[in-house]
């Protein structure tokens, strides 16, 4: 189980902050939370960056227990 | 501070915090023999909004893990461009503020006063377009996120 | 506060005074409920000196009233360069500054952050050539005015 | 008699923060200033700034008792 940070508008979508999912890539951890989370959920993440471990990570890319993976919509800092 | 990253003892200071930021502790901290000049910015939740609403209060919410590492890679560049700036601090806010109220202090000191405004201005960029960092704004029956949203952008890019 | 010029009631503040300054006095009277962005710059004593000496205080001396005029100067000439700012504030400390003492605060509000560091940048590049200011460097065993002297620039050709 | 207000380094030149002198013009005034604070305060005087009422003047500008000439040396706000 891979542990998926929900960002902000993810986390809403979601109705999750946070949430453990079964896959060994990003692509098939976040296939899992879509889901479990739905169509709303899948619209953000559509617009959404992924890192894992703090740094930008792509859907192909392995996974272990150990890592997170995050959920970052687009921000408004402006 | 609890949950503050104090980098390079003394000479970087970034937080996210749900507490009020000072700006007067920041601008106090950041004053060093060396230097002649120290820019402070505040930026205050205002009554304007991207909703067309009045708004009463904004909500920032982060992972703060997150958004600190980043704000370290954020001053990293900073030093980088201008190796001779004394001291800088970058405090967020997160959670709800109030009108008026404070979300986010950067202090720069420096000898002359140039590079310290032009440090204190990419600072404030930069942690706008690359610190994960979402705002909701609230008004009077509502919120809603604000609609001014844009990916964030790598550090290195600015 | 006693000697101080408020202009536009409550939008404008100049001041030249013989006690410590606040930049953080300022940046709250600064703040304002249509501004989204509060620039504060301090200028501070540092320890290097146009004279090669280690400083350990600086005294600076004026008409108090000549100062302040043309402070009113400076502060409507960047009112007309930038009408969209919200408060602009200017003090100036005479007399004996310590080391890592407040000699000047600018603080400038505005809706937007751009201009509030235009702004501030421009009123301290302006008062320090246009404001009538001596400034003595004082080390351990001496004192002398400062060697980077020029001659006072008129407000409209900044 | 017309009052001169004296600054900074004039100021220390001449002994005085201010003083009062006979002249109908900017620079007649000054001349007696000269005479009294000589030739430090004469040094000072010729790299100044002269303000009357607060705006720049000229030497052969008239000037009355109720007016107040101002003599600024370079300043060093830098």
């Amino acid at each position: 189980m891979t542990r998926v940070l929900l960002l902000g508008p993810a986390r809403e979508a979601a109705g999750a902050g946070h949430g453990e999912f079964d896959g060994d890539t990003v692509g098939a951890v976040l296939q899992n939370a879509v889901t479990r989370y739905g169509v709303d959920f899948e619209r953000v993440l559509a617009v959404s960056q992924i890192w894992v471990n703090g740094n930008a990570a792509e859907s192909g890319d392995h996974i272990g227990p150990y890592d997170e993976i995050a959920v970052l919509p687009p921000i408004s800092g402006g | 501070m609890v949950g503050s990253v104090k980098l390079a003892p003394n000479h970087d200071w970034v937080f996210v915090s749900s507490s009020p930021l000072s700006p007067d502790e920041l601008t106090k901290w950041a004053t060093r023999p060396q230097c002649g000049a120290v820019v402070t910015f505040c930026g205050t939740v205002r009554n304007t909004s991207t909703t067309g609403h009045d708004i009463t209060s904004l909500e920032y919410e982060t992972s703060t893990e997150l958004a600190e590492s980043r704000l370290v890679a954020v001053v990293g560049e900073a030093r980088s461009r201008w190796p001779e700036l004394g001291a800088i601090a970058v405090h967020h806010r997160i959670g709800p503020v109030e009108l008026g109220g404070i979300t986010v202090v950067v202090a720069v000191s420096s000898p002359h006063r140039h590079e310290a405004f032009e440090a204190a201005k990419y600072l404030i960029d930069t942690v706008k377009n690359c610190v994960p960092m979402w705002k909701r704004e609230v008004w009077q029956g509502g919120s809603a996120w604000s609609e001014e949203a844009h990916s964030i952008e790598s550090v290195q890019k600015q």
